[in-house]
């Protein structure tokens, strides 16, 4: 079984693969990253079974399907929570989420409305066929600065924003699991959506089980109809026991 | 002069690589069972010439052959005759000694095999091959050495030995002992004397002095052309071409 | 002036080589002094566990191994076979010049082009999807520009009278070739198809649309299978893996592997040019 | 009878060898006619004037743009670097080698310039991540290496081998006899080296650089790791930037089969096809210009 | 014959390429004003020692040289006197014509440049040179084009015209016309005996006829001996050593 897409989940898909051999060795998973979009597009171009996906299809990639006559099904496995993360001396805490929009956007060029100081700010984004990329940007209602960073991956955002005092990024809640106390050197925010509401965590998983944090989005799993019956023991794997508790362990979320 | 039988000839010769003519309108002819020098200084075209009489040249894509080649009465170009067969009847001795990168034995034995030689006959061959290379007593209890371990003049009586197994009728040798020393360029000439009685025998080189030891005949050629051709001892003693003088009394070259 | 001239000179000189030096100094300390503690059999011999963040690279190597294994297939027979009637049979009109010209193009067209290529024609055109096959012929093509200009290089240095002097003695072209043209030139043509493969195994831009995946569970095997390879794995490692900071010493191991084998290969092609070159 | 059997056998062979020749010329045409075809496609949809002139590459937006001058610029200004890094050490290190270093040192030296060269891009770009970012992070106060510059190190660094072992060729093909009339009327080494030798081997040396120029330009691993991949248009070595070949690596995966966005990869494929394809005859035009000044 | 006056020699001359001893204890002087033709077969060791008078060897490492080289009363190799004086005064014309790749007044204003000359003297000094070596009639409108359009006999003129624009004391001359014609070997031939005047000369040559015509000396070496020399009349007449007799006959080489 061919499984492709997104970065956001594809470490979980690993663990899952991993510990979902461990009770049947007969099946032979293959898994690879990438964006969302990667995913998406190899069930359109056939080299997938499977794909993972941190975004709905859009009508556009629904048309397409269509068009070629591919029968899909759909299955929603987790939870995540999309966490921006500055640098762990960074001055703040929280920010809101007009301000993230004008940041991200380009509008603002410095932190001068957000820290009052006016260093540049530099966003570490993803590639534009991540599925985080263009949920942030239809959540926000913007466009990307052109002068965003394109990293292939959330890690490399890490990374990035580990050494840059004035920089900016976003990534999976599963990255940021490992580094609650921040030995990682970065910060996560916490994100309010109107100046009168308390500011929350990615990290909060009362929370987002109550659907309170903005960013929060579910991980989809599309799999080829007439790849059903080979995939389907794997998606009974997630949705075990043993499965539930990986996906938990691993920084996401399970919302029934 | 005794009546001569004619063994190889060429007629109407004419060569082109590319488009320079190298050889323009040979006739020449090599007599049997007798030694013919070919000489002229470098460049004049006579390993081209010489090359044509085993169809080297058909290798070359680049080369055009005009003319008629003679082997007594056959054809060498004809199409009833194949190359390999041409080669065989053929033989040739090589400027610089190019014996294979195996053993002696192997050596002699290669064309034997690819010739299709029973193999109970070949180890008598390559024994009176090597005898008539004078060869025999130098390397008899080491058939099995390397060839490229003997010496520049063992190498190239060992390539004449290859050449002598497969019986050939004519033996053409271009410039055999330029990279020999003296004694080595002597085993050499004795060789070819000896060769002489059942061969007919042509021979590039360009020391004058080795051409008079060792050839009845005499060819002189000069920028692709052959000047003058006849009894050894005339064209060195009496050249009736004023570039033949020149060439002979060392005025170029 | 003149009294400075020497001083310039021997500056300039060091100067140059000594950078160059320097380049392979650090790569070849930072990979050796960071990747060595994880290096163990261990290592080289179990598979990935706990998300990558523990356990081996053994899919990683039994995959370039295999992928190596099937360039090798594709490209060494076709490459000598080509270079043989370029050197040996072409006249040279304007077929062999074009495909000279073309081979000396081919080895300058970017990998990634080659990857390109492999997907329309192996993975779409083909139908072979994305595999071990389809990868393994996308390296082929790859490497048939360089095994053929090597072995054009090996077959070029046997000088004429070798051939002569089977032919002299009336063996056809084809058995000269055989037996006295290619056991000659085979040590130069072993060294070209060794170092091609070496190259060939630590390419990665190819490879990426044509079946490399990040994580295979239990053995792939199969041709039609897709697969996990070194420079693939390093190349997640260091950019895509969820705990970067986790799995640096993995990807410093991984690096080192591949370093290996591909020294390795190369110490295998300057040993038989060595000693080729000794016994001449 | 088996004298036949040997000559058609022979004749047999040479169809086949010639068989595997034209195999060749196929390849190459095939990838020809894969970029012509799927380039012309591109182009049925967008305009070549646009995709030419277009100064911004974002195939995803609601509102697509396939400007090819960002990612263009990013891979000329990556080359650039590299080269300005690569010429002068490459020179320097071929003439030291060729000229001055004696049979041993040069016999050391050799086959460890050919271990660089067999350094694994993606080891080199792991580099640029792990070492020379922080390095240049550091040293230029930047918040983060990977920029232009990081790029342009490590491809100089993967260049190199290629600008050394040609012009070291170029050097060694040229005849002994150029220094010996040098030496003949007294010049020192290093008048002869920088007055004779070196002029007189130009053309192979320019070869060489095109040769390296060519290997920058379609190097995908080493960028695409340590660039930063920044689609806005470039501004300096201190900025991220994006080269063809990282664009075609980053998309490929994720584009739908025959959309305009994977036409489009094509499109830029086909254009470093023949930027490469360009620089190569250049080079080659000189190496042959020094292989005709050789025989004369 | 008259007394002579030495100006070139050497004495107790041993050198090996690495294990290979190429001459063994060679003594050989050269006097001046006269032309020296230094003979033997190919290998012999003719080249290897006349670079030994211009230090040609002290680029190859693997050169080893012992034994004394005087250039009047000079030690060549000694410290006091710089390898670049030393190739100055000792001029040297190579086998094949090896002008530089640039223009003709070029080729010989480098040499002039690098011994700092002044610029103000160069245009008269390239003008004689090219006048002494009979060249400037031929180029003297051109002297902007590429020296590799000459003819090679013209190529040849113009680097015995470099060499003798340093106005060297000695002019080693290596098989100068060995890939001449001979209408360019007869000029190149009275240019040597012209020179003669002003310089001393010494030419190795493979062609018998050219030492008898521009020599009056003859060393004859063999394996990196010398055999023997003389006047050249001498060792073409009258050898003393049947080794000699044999080369000068054409018996090897
Ligand atoms: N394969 C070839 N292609 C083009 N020209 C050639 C080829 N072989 C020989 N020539 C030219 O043909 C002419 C005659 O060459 P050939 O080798 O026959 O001379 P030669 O008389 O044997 O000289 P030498 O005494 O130096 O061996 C020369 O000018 C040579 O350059
Ligand atoms: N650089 C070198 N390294 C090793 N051996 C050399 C070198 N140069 C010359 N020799 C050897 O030294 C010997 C003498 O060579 P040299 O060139 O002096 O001969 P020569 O008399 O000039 O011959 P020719 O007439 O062919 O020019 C030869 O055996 C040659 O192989
Ligand atoms: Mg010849
Ligand atoms: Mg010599
Ligand atoms: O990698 P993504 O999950 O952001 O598509």
């Amino acid at each position: 079984v061919k499984i492709k897409g997104s970065d956001t989940e594809v470490n979980l898909a690993v663990i899952l693969a991993e510990h979902f051999y461990k009770t049947d060795t007969h099946r032979s998973l293959a898994i690879s990253g990438g964006g969302s979009g990667l995913g998406i597009a190899s069930l359109l171009n056939g080299q997938a079974d499977m794909a993972n996906s941190s975004r709905p299809l859009t009508q556009e990639e629904k048309d397409l399907f269509e068009k070629r006559g591919i029968a899909l099904k759909t299955v929603v496995f987790a939870e995540d929570a999309t966490a921006f993360i500055v640098h762990k001396n960074f001055p703040l805490d929280s920010i809101n989420v007009q301000a993230l929009a004008d940041l991200l956007s380009g509008k603002s060029k410095t932190w001068r409305q957000v820290t009052g100081q006016s260093t540049p700010v530099n966003i570490y984004g993803r590639q534009n066929n991540s599925g985080t990329y263009s949920f942030v940007q239809k959540k926000l209602g913007i466009q990307f600065s052109a002068d965003s960073k394109e990293m292939n991956g959330n890690a490399q955002i890490i990374e990035g924003i580990k050494t840059d005092e004035s920089g900016i990024g976003y990534v999976g809640a599963g990255y940021i699991m490992h580094d609650s106390a921040g030995e990682q050197g970065v910060k996560v925010l916490r994100i309010t959506d109107s100046a009168e509401k308390k500011a929350i965590s990615p990290l909060d998983a009362q929370a987002i089980a109550e659907h309170r944090y903005f960013f929060q989005r579910p991980l989809y799993q599309f799999i080829l109809s007439r790849s059903w019956t080979k995939a389907a023991p794997f998606i009974d794997f997630e949705k075990s026991k043993k499965g539930q508790e990986i996906i938990r362990n691993s920084g996401y979320y399970i919302i029934d | 002069m005794s009546e001569e039988k004619i063994k190889l000839s060429a007629a109407g010769v004419n060569l082109w690589f590319g488009n320079k003519q190298v050889l323009k309108q040979i006739g020449v002819s090599f007599p049997e069972n007798k030694v013919t020098a070919l000489i002229g200084p470098s460049g004049c075209g006579k390993s081209t010439l010489l090359r044509c009489f085993n169809r080297m040249h058909d290798l070359s894509p680049d080369a055009k052959i005009e003319g008629q080649f003679l082997l007594g009465k056959q054809d060498l170009y004809n199409r009833d005759i194949s190359v390999t067969q041409v080669r065989r009847r053929v033989g040739m001795v090589f400027q610089k000694a190019n014996p294979f990168p195996k053993s002696i034995y192997e050596n002699i034995n290669y064309g034997l095999k690819i010739n299709d030689v029973p193999p109970s006959e070949r180890l008598g061959i390559i024994e009176s091959a090597l005898k008539e290379s004078f060869l025999w007593d130098e390397v008899k209890d080491d058939l099995k050495k390397p060839a490229t371990r003997l010496s520049g003049g063992q190498q190239q009586r060992l390539c004449i030995a290859r050449t002598v197994a497969l019986r050939p009728e004519v033996i053409l040798m271009d410039e055999p002992c330029s990279a020999l020393d003296p004694i080595s360029t002597g085993k050499i000439e004795d060789l070819i004397r000896k060769l002489q009685d059942q061969y007919t025998i042509v021979i590039v080189t360009h020391n004058m002095q080795q051409a008079q030891r060792v050839a009845d005949k005499t060819v002189f050629m000069y920028l692709g052309e052959v000047v003058e051709a006849g009894n050894t001892k005339d064209i060195f003693d009496h050249p009736q071409q004023e570039l033949t003088a020149n060439y002979v009394r060392g005025h170029f070259g | 002036m003149k009294k400075l001239s020497p001083i310039i000179e021997w500056f300039t000189l060091l100067f140059c080589t000594g950078t160059v030096l320097a380049f392979l100094v650090i790569i070849l300390y930072d990979l050796i002094s960071s990747g060595l503690p994880a290096l163990s059999w261990k290592f080289v011999t179990t598979l990935p566990s706990n998300g990558m963040t523990k356990g081996g690279i053994l899919p990683a190597i039994t995959g370039t191994v295999i992928l190596t294994l099937l360039t090798a297939v594709v490209a060494v027979p076709l490459g000598i076979s080509c270079a043989i009637y370029l050197n040996e049979y072409a006249p040279d009109h304007w077929v062999t010049r074009l495909i000279r010209a073309s081979i000396r193009n081919l080895s300058g067209v970017p990998s990634i082009i080659y990857g390109l290529f492999g997907l329309a024609l192996f993975v779409k055109g083909l139908h072979m999807g994305t595999s071990v096959i389809a990868a393994g012929l996308t390296l082929g093509l790859l490497s048939l520009p360089y095994i053929i200009s090597t072995t054009e290089e090996a077959l070029r240095r046997i000088p004429a009278s070798t051939r002569e002097a089977a032919l002299g003695i009336g063996a056809t072209q084809f058995e000269s070739i055989r037996d006295v043209v290619l056991p000659s030139a085979l040590p130069g043509i072993l060294t070209g198809v060794v170092l091609t493969l070496s190259r060939a195994a630590g390419e990665t831009a190819p490879i990426l649309f044509t079946g490399v995946a990040f994580y295979i569970t239990g053995s792939s095997g199969f041709l039609n299978q897709e697969f996990m390879a070194l420079p693939y794995h390093l190349y997640m490692l260091s950019t895509q893996h969820q705990s970067i900071v986790e799995v640096r010493p993995l990807a410093y191991g991984t690096a080192l592997v591949l370093i290996i084998v591909v020294f390795l290969l190369n110490l295998t092609a300057f040993y038989i040019r060595y000693k080729h070159s000794n016994n001449e | 009878m088996k004298l036949a059997a040997r000559e058609s056998t022979d004749r047999l062979v040479k169809l086949l060898f010639r068989a595997t020749g034209l195999l060749v010329i196929m390849i190459l045409g095939g990838i020809l006619l894969m970029l012509v075809w799927n380039t012309v496609s591109f182009f049925l949809k967008v305009k070549p004037l646009d995709f030419i002139t277009g100064t911004q590459w974002n195939p995803t937006s609601g509102n697509a743009r396939y400007g090819l001058l960002p990612l263009l610029t990013s891979t000329a200004l990556v080359t650039l670097g590299a080269m300005i890094i690569a010429i002068p050490l490459g020179i320097g290190t071929a003439a030291c080698i060729s000229e001055y270093a004696g049979k041993r040192l040069r016999n050391i030296l050799k086959p460890l310039i050919e271990c660089l060269a067999a350094v694994p891009s993606v080891a080199i770009g792991f580099l640029g991540i792990v070492f020379v970012g922080p390095q240049i992070a550091d040293m230029a106060n930047q918040a983060n290496g990977l920029n232009a510059l990081n790029g342009a190190i490590l491809l100089a660094i993967m260049a190199l081998p290629t600008i050394i072992t040609v012009t070291e060729d170029a050097l060694q093909a040229l005849p002994h006899t150029y220094r010996e009339a040098s030496y003949g009327v007294g010049a020192s080494r290093w008048q002869t080296v920088r007055k004779v030798v070196i002029p007189a081997a130009a053309p192979g040396i320019i070869a060489a650089v095109m040769l390296g120029v060519g290997r920058a330009i379609g190097e995908t691993m080493t960028v695409l790791m340590a660039t930063g991949n920044a689609a806005a248009f470039p501004k300096g070595f201190f900025h991220s930037v994006r080269t063809i070949t990282a664009t075609i690596a980053i998309e490929m995966g994720e584009v739908p089969y025959q959309t305009t966005h994977y036409y489009a990869l094509f499109a830029i494929a086909a254009v470093l096809f023949l930027v490469t394809l360009l620089v190569n005859l250049v080079g080659e035009y000189f190496v042959n210009r020094y292989r005709k000044y050789q025989a004369a």
